[in-house]
């Protein structure tokens, strides 16, 4: 049954980023602030980065925010020492990935004005921006979400988040289809998924973590993945990228949002976060970590799969 | 935090027995100082020290189905009794330990096992969770004067690991909950020994060396009264008190209370609210000379 | 276009026997790249070996695989023979179609088939060898040795004796450690003293030593070979050079009840001291905490008392650095006290024996000094609460010790023979006192170890109850002593004048922050790692680091001795060349790929990884990356693996290798 | 002397990722001591299964490997220290990933087999042999590796026309 997602708090929060965004640019805290604005077609937004105070009439958060910002912030980042401190509007999912990034040494705290969103969900498809946000048109990862106010920014507007409606957790169980299938099954599944891929690399562009300056993938000496978009290099993508993900992800489901091709790649990561929580106990998290889960050990960890 | 602290409370079949003032002290106590006190519906016997000897499968059995019979009343498990304490503490170690043992045990009692409830024992509630400087703001009419010897017994914080009460040999609790309501407390040898416990129907010439030497050591501390917080301690400290000056030919006039009859009264509870009539030797003339009645 | 040559050895017959040898040289010659192939029957034989060395230098062979036994066998062999005539010898790999091909299979066929496939992979691989030159680091030869006890002293010496220069570096104000304290020692009852103090004097005599005493290790940079340690040498206020020794200003100092650590506070001495009267330098230090002229300003008459004026309130802390190019840990032990420990501590304490409140409850280490010939008591046994001597003595074994409910679960392994010791020299001066041992077990695995204890029984009189004490408490001017004899099953009940409490074995404290200067690994209970538990027993996993004594496990004298030796002698083996050359099996950085991560620091299990910043002209930062250095590199690659862009790569082997065998297959 | 040896009909292909100082030491060890095991494994060495790479094993199915084994010191063994240690977080989670895209793993085995226990490696080798002999060929990613670009039907006459021109 759809049930309406009460939003009405987006509007402060839309105030309150200006004013914010105002003060911390006119008073020089930070020389310029990555947002959301209006988009041309009706209701939807875009990134914008805005570096006038003038201008902060421009951002808005609606629930067509749906981009994950900080990945600006890693393909920026050689810049940021030059220009000074940055803003950056975050949700709690995206402020998860800042947080990785920072135990990747890719950002550093200091180097940024965190503007955090208290955040009762976005839409899952901006194909029609100008849709209510309900229980049916909420994205997937919203509905898992337990991060909804951010914490540790420098400034988070003082809204009451309203409570959300009990939703379907659309991951948690189509993991726990997939698992009940015989490996056979499973094989089968993904090997119709992957086989729709194009090679567009549109998930590893959007990906906050995919900030090698040179990609596993692409390289040929040796090849370690065929690079053209037939099944078995298409699979071996997807795999290595999981695995490269896996322990890093914060699950802000981007790389899903943005394929062309529609497979649901955030399940891959999803379901390697489940098994890393329950192997290890980690999850992705506000507090920035030395090292993640792969990059650490303990004498007990499990080896019952070792003989 | 000002929030008002709610507990389910299992008061244990002693105290719905010979240890009725210690129920009625604690539930007045609890009122006095606005702390929430649910009893749990349909609570049984935790199977106390004798369950486990006989059948450990039992024992374990037992307390599950009362911790999760405890899950329906919100709050933390407040606990009075020392040994239901123990028990209900190390149900929750060994199935949080032993997955084997945790499925016999569900099977028996027919319910998942529950362990994340947090049991804790009154002295916990009252250092803790109420916080020792808001004991003290309670203290209507402060325990000067009054030396105690507090009495901890074996099973208040051991084993090591599993009640967490305390420092395993040297715990402080008591002594920090007395001297928050006034109270003056004596150092003394005995304090963590055995009094027989339930051989006090079976072997009581046991407990009466047992518990003889603790009181022996409670007076040589010069403390005027001693403080439990276990009822059968209280059984064999207090009821055979007369029983042991007769065999050793000695006199100690030693009143035995329970923790929240001290506390309670030092919160400007009467003795009809904390049962101080039911306890055998009569502490009235002690409490009178200390002006404290 | 490689010109590889195959070399397939008979063994004897160890190979040719299952594999059809001829068949796989002629195989393997049809593989791209291979210029030469042939069979021989002993490959490692010297005609074998110039038969290799020919065909090098006649078929001008840039590459070669010698397929053969296992590398572990062979393998150096073969680089060598490819070195001299003229090739890198990380240009010839092995193939090992023995151990793996030939004695493990029947079939011919099937054996002389996977001959081939193992040939042809190694052949695939050794394409993408590439040059390799040995690495080499150049060393200092100085030593650095943290810690002036026994094994400090032993380590300092032996090096020193060897013509290379030491730094002995000891936080107390004179060197001499623990073993200076004691009585006699197990198991031939010698004086401590009588033999420690020679070597103290040596050491203070060597002129290839350099004594910094009230001196601690502020920081240590670099890497083996070439660290850089900052030392800082605390104010002694008294100034080494002037000093004499007289002893005047002790005499003077009107502040004279300080109880006196080395004495485990049962003797007094004055605000300006030395630890005892043997101590090494010989001159004093100013407790600044307990003088008066630092207290009110007031006094100063050790100033105006010392001829040669060395008295100086104005010294302050300073800091020096020395070059050095390896490092001897020896920071020895403590022990654990009954004290009631902190709340969250792994360390539970002992309550129930009273939180050390009852005076004539003591460790071993004061008893070692109440027995002490020049001890408080000038060796006279006499309890610390009234001086009286004790009639009846029980001495507790494993307090602390082999205790997991108190937190420490090892046995600290000299207790069992030093109360055997206690127990006789208690006997000798007390004959007509009682002493009871409650133990566990006795474990004396040592030369004459326990022959010793067995005299403590037989001759010496000593009660042995096999069991644990559950509590003490004080009553009257006795102790009473609660256990239980479980040979015997009862419960006993002991009074006792005095009880000696034989504490565990821990190290020092502070030995966690010491080893996070060094970049070393500890253990849970911060004991230092060694870097192999049996074969590499006195070295740390970082390289140019080594262990003496207890601060790497409880140990006794003889033991602690032989460490300290040992790892002089590996100091040595260091110092033995001008550059240390290693394998160069090391990781490198692709400098131009590196996005600064540093997932191959946070895995590397030698602290190898560095960051590096990266600058234009202008020094302008343009981006931090990671580099390996190649002196501290263990050469696991586990960088490698866990780099996501693989811009770290394992010379020997790289992925292009790696991928060139899986490829082959 | 010997026992006739069975001829099967499939003899599946088998590669081995082991480090230097424990398994390839104890697979040595196996042939000292003329242990005998299936011919079908190849060994890679490594210096330490921390060098092991994920990608190595899936390229070794893709290769055609129809069963794979990864195997090195036992833990605290590690000649570098910890290894070992990040390999088993690393392997513990990538067989899950493998898992759920639905490779069996039965066919990718892991062990620790130190340089004294020949019979151990001579047993996993063996097990892991007939286990996978059992299983038959792995087809999966051999399937993969013949398929064009699309497995989607081409049912537009547009598609099949402009197909039909390449």
């Amino acid at each position: 049954m759809t049930q309406p997602i009460d939003t009405s708090i987006y509007a402060a929060v839309t105030e309150a980023i200006r004013s914010e965004a105002k003060r911390i640019l006119s008073e020089g805290q930070v020389s310029a602030i990555v947002g959301y604005a209006v988009a041309r077609r009706k209701g939807s937004a875009q990134p914008i980065v805005i570096s006038d105070a003038a201008d902060v009439s421009k951002l808005i958060f609606t629930p067509a925010c749906v981009n994950n910002l900080s990945v600006y912030l890693t393909k920026a980042k050689k810049e940021i020492p030059k220009n000074g401190k940055i803003g950056i509007v975050v949700k709690g999912c995206d402020l998860k990935a800042l947080v990785g990034l920072m135990g990747e040494s890719q950002l550093k705290r200091e180097d940024l004005f965190l503007i955090g969103v208290p955040c009762a969900g976005v839409l899952g498809s901006v194909l029609q921006p100008d849709t209510e946000l309900t229980s049916d048109t909420i994205a997937s990862k919203c509905r898992e979400c337990g991060e909804r106010l951010p914490q540790g920014c420098d400034f988070v507007p003082s809204v009451t988040l309203p409570a959300t409606p009990e939703q379907e957790q659309i991951y948690a169980a189509e993991i726990a289809r997939l698992e009940a299938l015989t490996p056979a099954e499973r094989w089968a599944y993904w090997k119709e998924q992957f086989s729709k891929c194009i090679k567009c690399y549109a998930c590893r562009q959007v990906c906050p973590f995919c900030f090698c300056e040179q990609c596993l993938c692409d390289r040929n000496k040796p090849q370690m993945v065929e690079t053209t978009p037939r099944p078995a290099g298409n699979f071996a993508w997807h795999v290595i990228r999981a695995m490269h993900l896996a322990g890093r992800c914060a699950g802000c489901a981007e790389c899903e949002r943005v394929c062309p091709m529609d497979i649901p790649l955030n399940l891959l990561n999803r379901k390697m976060a489940k098994e890393l929580k329950e192997l290890y106990d980690y999850e992705a998290g506000f507090e920035v970590n030395d090292k993640g889960p792969l990059a650490s050990y303990d004498d007990k960890d499990d080896q019952s799969f070792i003989k | 935090m000002n929030s008002k602290l709610n507990y389910a409370y299992y008061p244990g079949c002693s105290l719905h027995a010979s240890a009725g003032e210690y129920d009625l002290s604690t539930r007045e106590l609890f009122k006095e100082l606005s702390i929430g006190l649910t009893e749990v519906p349909d609570w049984f016997c935790c199977g106390a020290t004798p369950a486990h000897n006989v059948d450990e499968l039992l024992s374990l059995s037992l307390c599950a189905k009362n911790l999760e019979l405890a899950e329906q009343v919100e709050g933390d498990l407040a606990v009075a009794c020392a040994a239901c304490f123990s028990r209900l503490k190390f149900t929750q170690h060994t199935l949080e330990e032993n997955a084997t043992k945790r499925k016999q045990v569900e099977k028996a009692i027919d319910a998942p096992v529950k362990l994340d409830g947090k049991v804790k024992h009154l002295l916990e509630i009252l250092a803790r969770d109420l916080g020792l400087e808001r004991l003290a703001a309670a203290v209507k009419k402060p325990l000067s004067g009054l030396k105690v010897a507090c009495y901890y017994g074996c099973l208040l914080t051991r084993p090591p690991d599993v009640p967490n009460l305390d420092c395993v040999e040297a715990p402080t609790i008591m002594e920090d909950v007395l001297k928050a309501v006034g109270a003056e407390t004596v150092a003394w040898t005995h304090r963590m020994e055995c009094c027989g416990a339930n051989f006090t129907l079976s072997r009581p010439g046991v407990v009466i060396q047992l518990t003889n030497a603790i009181l022996d050591s409670a007076k040589a501390a010069g403390a005027d009264c001693v403080m439990v917080g276990c009822p059968l301690c209280h059984g064999n400290l207090d009821i055979r008190q007369k029983e042991i000056e007769g065999v050793y030919s000695t006199s100690y006039n030693l009143p035995v209370f329970y923790i929240t009859q001290l506390v309670g009264l030092a919160c400007g509870l009467t003795a009809d609210k904390l049962g101080l009539g039911a306890l055998i030797v009569n502490p009235m003339p002690l409490l009178k000379e200390k002006q404290l009645l | 276009m490689s010109r590889i040559g195959v070399f397939i050895c008979h063994c004897g017959e160890n190979i040719s026997r299952t594999v059809d040898v001829e068949r796989v040289a002629r195989e393997v010659g049809q593989l791209p790249g291979v210029a030469f192939s042939t069979d021989y029957k002993y490959m490692c034989s010297d005609p074998g070996q110039n038969l290799l060395k020919k065909a090098i230098q006649e078929q001008k062979l840039s590459h070669v695989v010698v397929a053969a036994c296992s590398p572990r066998m062979h393998e150096r062999t073969f680089r060598k023979a490819v070195e001299a005539a003229g090739l890198n010898p990380f240009l010839c790999e092995m193939a090992n179609i023995r151990e793996h091909c030939s004695w493990v299979h029947e079939d011919k066929e099937e054996a002389t088939v996977k001959a081939v496939e193992i040939v042809g992979m190694m052949v695939e691989r050794v394409k993408k060898n590439r040059v390799l030159p040995t690495i080499t680091v150049p060393v200092t030869k100085r030593a650095l040795v943290i810690g002036g006890g026994i094994a400090g002293i032993q380590a300092a010496l032996d090096i020193a004796d060897c013509g290379h220069e030491v730094i002995l570096v000891e936080r107390e104000p004179s060197i001499g450690g623990h073993m200076a304290q004691l009585s006699e020692t197990f198991p031939t009852l010698d004086c401590s003293q009588c033999i420690m103090t020679p070597k103290m004097v040596d050491v203070a005599n060597h002129p290839k030593i350099k004594l910094y005493t009230w001196s601690e290790i502020e920081r240590v940079e670099g890497y083996i070979g070439n660290f850089q340690v900052t030392i800082k040498r605390k104010a002694r206020s008294v100034d080494e050079d002037k000093c004499t020794g007289c002893g005047v200003c002790m005499e003077k100092c009107p502040v004279r009840k300080i109880p006196n650590k080395f004495d485990c506070n049962l003797g007094m001495r004055p605000a300006i001291y030395v630890p005892f009267p043997q101590a090494v330098p010989n001159t004093p230090v100013i407790d600044r905490e307990n003088c008066i002229k630092f207290k009110t300003g007031k006094c100063g008459l050790c100033q105006k008392v010392c001829g040669p004026g060395a008295v100086d309130y104005e010294q302050e802390d300073i800091l020096i650095v020395e070059a050095v190019g390896a490092i001897v840990v020896a920071t020895g032990f403590d022990l654990y006290t009954i004290d009631e420990k902190p709340k969250g501590s792994l360390i539970k304490g002992y309550g129930e024996f009273g939180h050390g409140k009852i005076p004539d409850v003591v460790d071993g280490m004061t008893f070692e000094r109440l027995a002490s010939a020049s001890g408080p008591t000038g060796g006279k046994i006499l309890r610390p609460s009234d001086g009286k001597e004790p009639k009846q003595i029980v001495f507790i074994q494993c307090i602390g010790s082999r205790a997991r409910e108190k937190g420490i679960s090892y046995c600290s392994k000299v207790c069992c023979m030093y109360t055997a010791k206690h127990t006789m020299l208690y006997h000798h001066k007390v004959h007509d006192g009682q002493a009871y041992v409650f133990f566990m077990d006795a474990r004396t695995p040592g030369k004459s170890y326990d022959e010793f204890w067995r005299r403590s029984i037989e001759e010496e009189e000593a009660v042995y109850i096999r069991g644990m004490v559950s509590r003490l408490y004080q009553k009257g001017d006795k102790i009473v002593v609660m256990g239980s004899d479980i040979a015997v099953g009862v419960q006993v009940e002991i009074e006792a004048d005095m009880v000696v409490l034989a504490t565990a074995i821990q190290p020092q404290k502070g030995a966690d922050t010491l080893a996070q200067k060094l970049g070393i690994s500890y253990d849970k209970y911060n004991f230092y790692s060694e870097a192999h538990a049996k074969l590499r027993p006195v070295e740390c996993a970082t390289a140019g680091i080594y262990l003496a004594g207890a601060c790497q496990g409880p140990k006794d004298i003889p033991d602690t001795v032989s460490q300290a030796s040992a790892a002089a002698a590996k100091v040595m083996t260091l110092f033995s060349k001008d550059k240390l050359e290693r394998e160069p099996i090391v990781a490198r950085v692709k400098e131009a790929g590196c996005v600064g991560c540093f997932y191959c620091k946070k895995v590397c299990p030698y602290g190898a990884v560095e960051e590096k910043e990266i600058r234009d002209r202008q020094g302008n930062l343009i981006k931090v990356v990671a580099y390996v250095n190649p002196g501290v590199c263990g050469g696991c690659g586990t960088c490698q693996a866990t780099c996501p862009s693989k811009s770290v790569e394992l010379d020997g082997y790289t992925d292009e290798q790696i991928v060139a065998m899986i490829e082959s297959l | 002397m010997h026992p006739e040896k069975q001829k099967h009909a499939f003899e599946p292909k088998i590669i081995a990722f082991v480090c230097t100082w424990c398994t390839y030491a104890g697979a040595d060890l196996a042939g000292t001591s003329r242990m005998q095991y299936p011919s079908n494994v190849r060994v890679l060495k490594f210096p330490c299964t921390g060098r092991i790479d994920p990608v190595f094993i899936l390229k070794a199915f893709q290769q055609g490997a129809d069963g794979v084994l990864v195997s090195g010191c036992h833990p605290g063994d590690c000649h570098y220290i910890a290894g070992n240690f990040h390999a088993r977080r690393r392997f513990a989670a990538f067989r899950k990933l493998l898992e759920f895209v639905g490779v069996d793993l039965n066919r990718l085995q892991f062990s620790w087999v130190s340089a004294a226990e020949g019979g151990k490696w001579v047993e996993v080798v063996t097990d892991l042999t007939e286990k996978v002999r059992a299983m038959g060929l792995m087809t999966e990613f051999k399937e993969l590796a013949l398929e064009e670009q699309w497995s989607g039907t081409i049912d537009t006459p547009e598609l099949k026309e402009a197909y039909d021109q390449i």
